[in-house]
């Protein structure tokens, strides 16, 4: 019988069932311990793991962000939880200075097994400083790897992965997402790195993206298949590798391509997307790529300038239908 | 620069010798606060606000008596627990009700949020979400008044900037170098610490070394400093006027710790299990509202009828303005492209300030 | 007579002016008082301006580029110099969060006329940690204006363009260029952002780049009109505004497009411009836009690795030779 | 948690008490790490090395003293001012040279330079280019020694960290913040400040409040103290050892301030107008390889002779460190795409450590 639970519980199944079969592994973060978790993702593991290896740490995230890749640096195998990514800029330098370029540095001594994992995005009205969607500022950073799951299943399988990886790695939690069911194995499983799913299969175009927008992409597909038009909905899964034959491969077949990314457009990953689609795809494309990006302005408080900001399934109808001449 | 003075002793009865009218200021401003608070949470739980809703219940005491120890043109700037200030400042509540609301009526055009209050006309320099991320802000106000008043306009230095945050902001970088910076710069301004025992659902001794005497941390960098009661705003007033009078006349930053306590959770959605409810009830005996209303029905000319009267006004003002903030309508969607650039250029259609001032 | 100084020169003169011209300018960095500037920039300014508008600022800077915001909030126009770029990461939450998103985030009570700027770039055996190409990261962020001069001349003017702006702008200079020489007009002139330079004119083939690596493209055009290939080479000047009409207008010209940018390829301005350029050139590409830029690695040390990490003129010509079908 | 103890007392004489043959190991770990930077700013002036320089001399004492004091596994980690630091520790100079050098045979494959030398084998973790970053890694370096030792090994923790770092990163967000969760944590770690009295150009009390007594930044993080006269390696040894052993047998942190001088200039570029040339002789005067040479011919058995061996032996071996760095070949150009990931995908090679250690 397939079980459904939580985005964010399965998420703590993941860190629970690498916890118990390493001991290196160990969750740091805010209010992770004994309030449970600012998301209750943590919830109970106080209990299971005790505080030695739950640990509660002031809101000091430069702080504690080099303290985690100082523990790798050692052996360890660190868990550093963003109450959100948001907060991250502040520990900039360490994450992005430190852990993707130590093994580098030390001429191949120092791997730092890490993984700085937390709640992503925009869409919770929440302003200018809470809804960062760090992946694209991120992704440019060679030496480090980034994980964005899609659905509770992915959470799990790709936060095992990134786990058990010995390189740092960041896994982007959508808090739009924590409270979605989704079928979960209960046990050991893994989804593998550089790996896309394709959650749709069409044939007029294709749909490229990654987390919670995927969920707006298939809305539109849904859309758009009354209206004759097939899209294929791949999930990228991974940013750090990037599988770029399964895309490309898919608009070869199609000869369209939509990208869809909730990071704001200039320099993003959604151009480097479209940028290297052109590249591989050149004589196969029967338009350019079109994004669909946040509006290139901060985030606003008021609901309707926000949900005017970020992608949705209307924006993506239109993108789609404009892309593939039907517009 | 870096020598270490003696801390200013704060005066006794300095708000006791006040008239009953400022007194009475105080109070009006406190039940302002409250009531506003009490409203804000209806209107969260009612789901007409989004976001993070950070109640300032039970610090009234802390914004009212140190703003009552400031200049008009002082600046003043906090943290996104940042309602009471605004209030204390003088915004009206219906343009921080509709900044709530997400109404273009609101103090920040709707774009703000709970979170991000700003008033200029009332030198209100924000409601700053990142935690610490507003101390080095501060020494930017302070910096620049100093640099005003004296190599602009060639005269004294004559402003001092109150930079409050949390308990739970002493853990970040930036108050470090924030602090050291204003020592080494002799910038005129306060950090006031609003030391409410937790960071969300950590104590502070939890998260914070030294904990037990804070004032320890003014000393690492050569502060003035003062540990005051928060609950109290009488004694808010009296340990921060000879403070704030000191800064400004030495140009010398401090470091205050305000004891206080905020009676609701961090944000709307916390079920307070980190603490007892006798703490909490402790607490609310203390409270800073009926301290100062004991105070003065039974040494001032107020009585139990004129302090009813107080609380319906304040009740009618605050229902008035959530009439006021609904009818303000949301921001249009054009409103997206205005205030990322103050020029126009590509999609950006430039800014203009809102419309509080207006007449 | 035309004055030729050093590039270091013309941005001292940019500060010297326009704080000549307006009390509100200050200067604020690591050594640029006493010490007269770690690469000698400020030389001289202490001495004109003294100590209250020329100040040292200790190894904060987090806490002085907030300091520098918090100084324009109430209306002063501050100039905050990094001793390099590299070293603002520790500084991103205040230069990301704050200054672009001050205007938004109060309704349009407190625009934040801001200058940070400072040695950029890569190519001095500086290792991972001291050769960042920060451009691409952070151009990702609505709010900041982005200018990378190429020279003197542009290094006074757009500085002087940048210190008048009401917005943060952030002003990249390669401290490889410090020392290189060129006519400079005394006086007052300004150079607008969002104008494009065409640094040579050609017909064959359209290279884009910003600062540094313009002198890698126009090598590379002088060794390829001896092949016979004549090379448009573009200098994009400020990446926030970006000209993209005058660069694809040239690449409708020429057909063929390669794009130089000495930042990390992934989610870069390169991949902004070749999407963009896909985009709006469609029609007229005859192949797809080549990027050249640092190898998707942290910056080593060795000479001859990092020599062979960063752009250069030879792999400029077989970019172009490829793109235009000639290799 | 964060309550504070008194701060050991340095013990008299605990050098004093230890066998020639220490002493002169100490002389001879000085001797090696003074001719090495000689050397290095003669290959930095012939243009064989590239990048930023910073030369440790003058400072001789602390890194000995300091690594003295510590078991062979105990972490150390530091600035980009590292030389002296993995010398100390056992580094071999031909490793250190060829990474200056940039060739392969580096102690960081040639890819590190200057700022970033590293020697796992030798608990060496660096070598770190951004002011005050290394202050969280040592942290952490501290947190997985008691993490290992206590719940992977279920015994007593049993290693120290020494976290060094330079007057100028006191300025840091990150030193705070290192100081505050070692504090909170319990970490047996040392945070030992090597104040040589400049950041670059910036005497240290035009950049850091307080630098009259640098021991208030302990007070303030509840942290054990001691300020120690670096000059003298015999002092930095009696000073590090007893707080070395609380720290383990505690662990409790400490911060340590090593009073000491550099020589040179900041960087190879540095022309010091920044101090006089009467200072700079003063502490010439207080050279830490003369005290000890004295100290070892007045006191001890060990003559001039023997000295002047010592000095032979030891340029000697600079000279063929040289030589053997320069035979050691540039890195390959593979090399570019090794170290970047420890697994092999897309135009990635994986990994290797360096070569030294090999037999
Ligand atoms: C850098 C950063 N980290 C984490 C957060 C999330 N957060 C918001 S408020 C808060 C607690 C702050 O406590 P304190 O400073 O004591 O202020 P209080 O809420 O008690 O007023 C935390 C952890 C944040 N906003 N910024
Ligand atoms: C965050 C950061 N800012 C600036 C620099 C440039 N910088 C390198 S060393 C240095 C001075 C540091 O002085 P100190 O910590 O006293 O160490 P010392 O050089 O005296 O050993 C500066 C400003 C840097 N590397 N990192
Ligand atoms: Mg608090
Ligand atoms: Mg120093």
């Amino acid at each position: 019988m397939p079980r459904s639970i939580e985005f964010r519980e399965a998420i703590r199944e993941a860190m629970c069932e690498e916890m118990r079969r390493d001991a290196r592994v160990f969750l740091l973060g805010e209010e992770v311990a004994q309030y449970q978790g600012a998301y209750k993702v943590s919830r109970g593991m106080l209990k299971e793991f005790g505080p030695r290896r739950v640990i509660d740490a002031p809101i000091s995230e430069n702080g504690f962000s080099g303290l985690g890749i100082g523990a790798a640096m050692y052996g360890l195998r660190p868990i550093i939880e963003f109450m959100s990514w948001s907060f991250s800029l502040v520990a900039a330098d360490q994450i992005l200075n430190n852990a993707p370029k130590m093994l580098y540095m030390s001429g191949g001594q120092f791997p730092i097994p890490i993984v700085f994992r937390g709640n992503g995005g925009a869409g919770g009205q929440l302003g200018s400083t809470h809804s960062w969607c760090v992946e694209s500022m991120y992704a440019n950073v060679p030496g480090l790897k980034m994980a964005i799951p899609f659905d509770a299943y992915d959470a799990k399988g790709l936060l095992k992965t990134a786990i058990r990886d010995d390189n740092p790695v960041f896994v982007l939690e959508s808090e739009r997402l924590l409270s979605v069911k989704g079928e979960v194995p209960e046990g050991d499983y893994l989804v593998p790195f550089g790996e896309a799913a394709i959650r749709r299969q069409g044939t007029d175009c294709t749909i490229v993206s990654f987390g919670r927008p995927l969920y707006f992409c298939l809305e539109a597909a849904e859309s758009l298949a009354a209206e004759g038009i097939e899209c294929e909905v791949i999930d990228g899964r991974t940013v750090r590798p990037l599988d770029i034959e399964t895309i490309s491969r898919s608009v070869a077949r199609t000869n369209y391509c939509v990208v869809v990314d909730e990071s704001w457009p200039f320099a993003s990953i959604g151009a480097e997307l479209a940028a290297q689609i052109h590249v591989l795809n050149f004589d196969d494309l029967d338009n350019h790529v079109v994004r669909v990006q946040a509006d290139d302005v901060p985030a606003p408080y008021a609901y309707n300038l926000e949900q005017e900001m970020l992608p949705n399934a209307r924006k993506i109808c239109e993108a789609v239908r404009a892309v593939t001449y039907a517009a | 620069m870096s020598t270490m003075a003696t801390p200013p002793a704060a005066e006794q009865n300095l708000a006791a010798k006040l008239p009953d009218e400022t007194l009475r200021e105080w109070l009006s401003d406190m039940l302002l606060i409250r009531e506003f608070e009490v409203r804000s949470m209806q209107a969260y739980q009612n789901k007409k606000i989004g976001g993070f809703l950070h109640i300032y219940i039970g610090q009234e005491a802390v914004a009212v008596g140190a703003v009552a120890a400031l200049n008009d043109d002082d600046p003043v700037i906090t943290a996104y627990r940042d309602h009471g200030l605004a209030l204390a400042r003088g915004t009206d509540p219906k343009h921080c009700m509709a900044e709530l609301l997400g109404r273009i009526g609101g103090c920040s055009k709707g774009k703000g949020g709970s979170m991000h209050f700003f008033d200029k006309a009332r030198s209100m320099y924000g409601g700053h979400g990142i935690v610490g991320a507003q101390c080095p802000l501060g020494v930017g106000l302070a910096f620049a008044t100093r640099y005003q008043d004296e190599v602009i306009e060639e005269g004294r230095s004559r402003h001092v900037t109150v930079c409050f945050l949390g308990d739970g902001a002493l853990n970040q970088g930036a108050f470090h170098e924030a602090m050291n910076l204003a020592g080494i710069l002799d910038l005129p301004m306060i950090f006031a610490c609003e030391n409410n025992g937790y960071a969300m659902g950590t104590a502070i001794d939890r998260g914070t070394t030294r904990a037990d005497d804070l004032a320890v941390k003014a000393v690492a960098y050569g502060l003035e400093r003062a540990t005051i009661n928060g609950m109290d705003v009488q004694k808010v007033y009296d340990g921060m006027k000879p403070i704030v009078e000191q800064c400004r006349r030495a140009s010398r930053p401090a470091f205050v710790e305000l004891r206080t306590y905020r009676y609701k959770g961090h944000s709307m959605s916390d079920p307070r299990k980190y603490r007892t409810k006798e703490e909490e009830q402790y607490y609310e005996e203390e409270d800073p509202i009926d301290r100062l209303a004991n105070y003065l029905m039974t040494q001032r000319s107020f009585d139990g009828e004129a302090y009813e009267a107080l609380v319906k006004k304040t009740r009618t003002r605050v229902r008035e303005a959530i009439k006021w903030a609904e009818a303000s309508p949301a921001p249009d969607l054009d409103e997206l492209y205005t205030d990322v650039y103050v020029d126009t250029w590509g999609p950006y259609l430039g800014t203009s300030p809102p419309k509080m001032n207006d007449k």
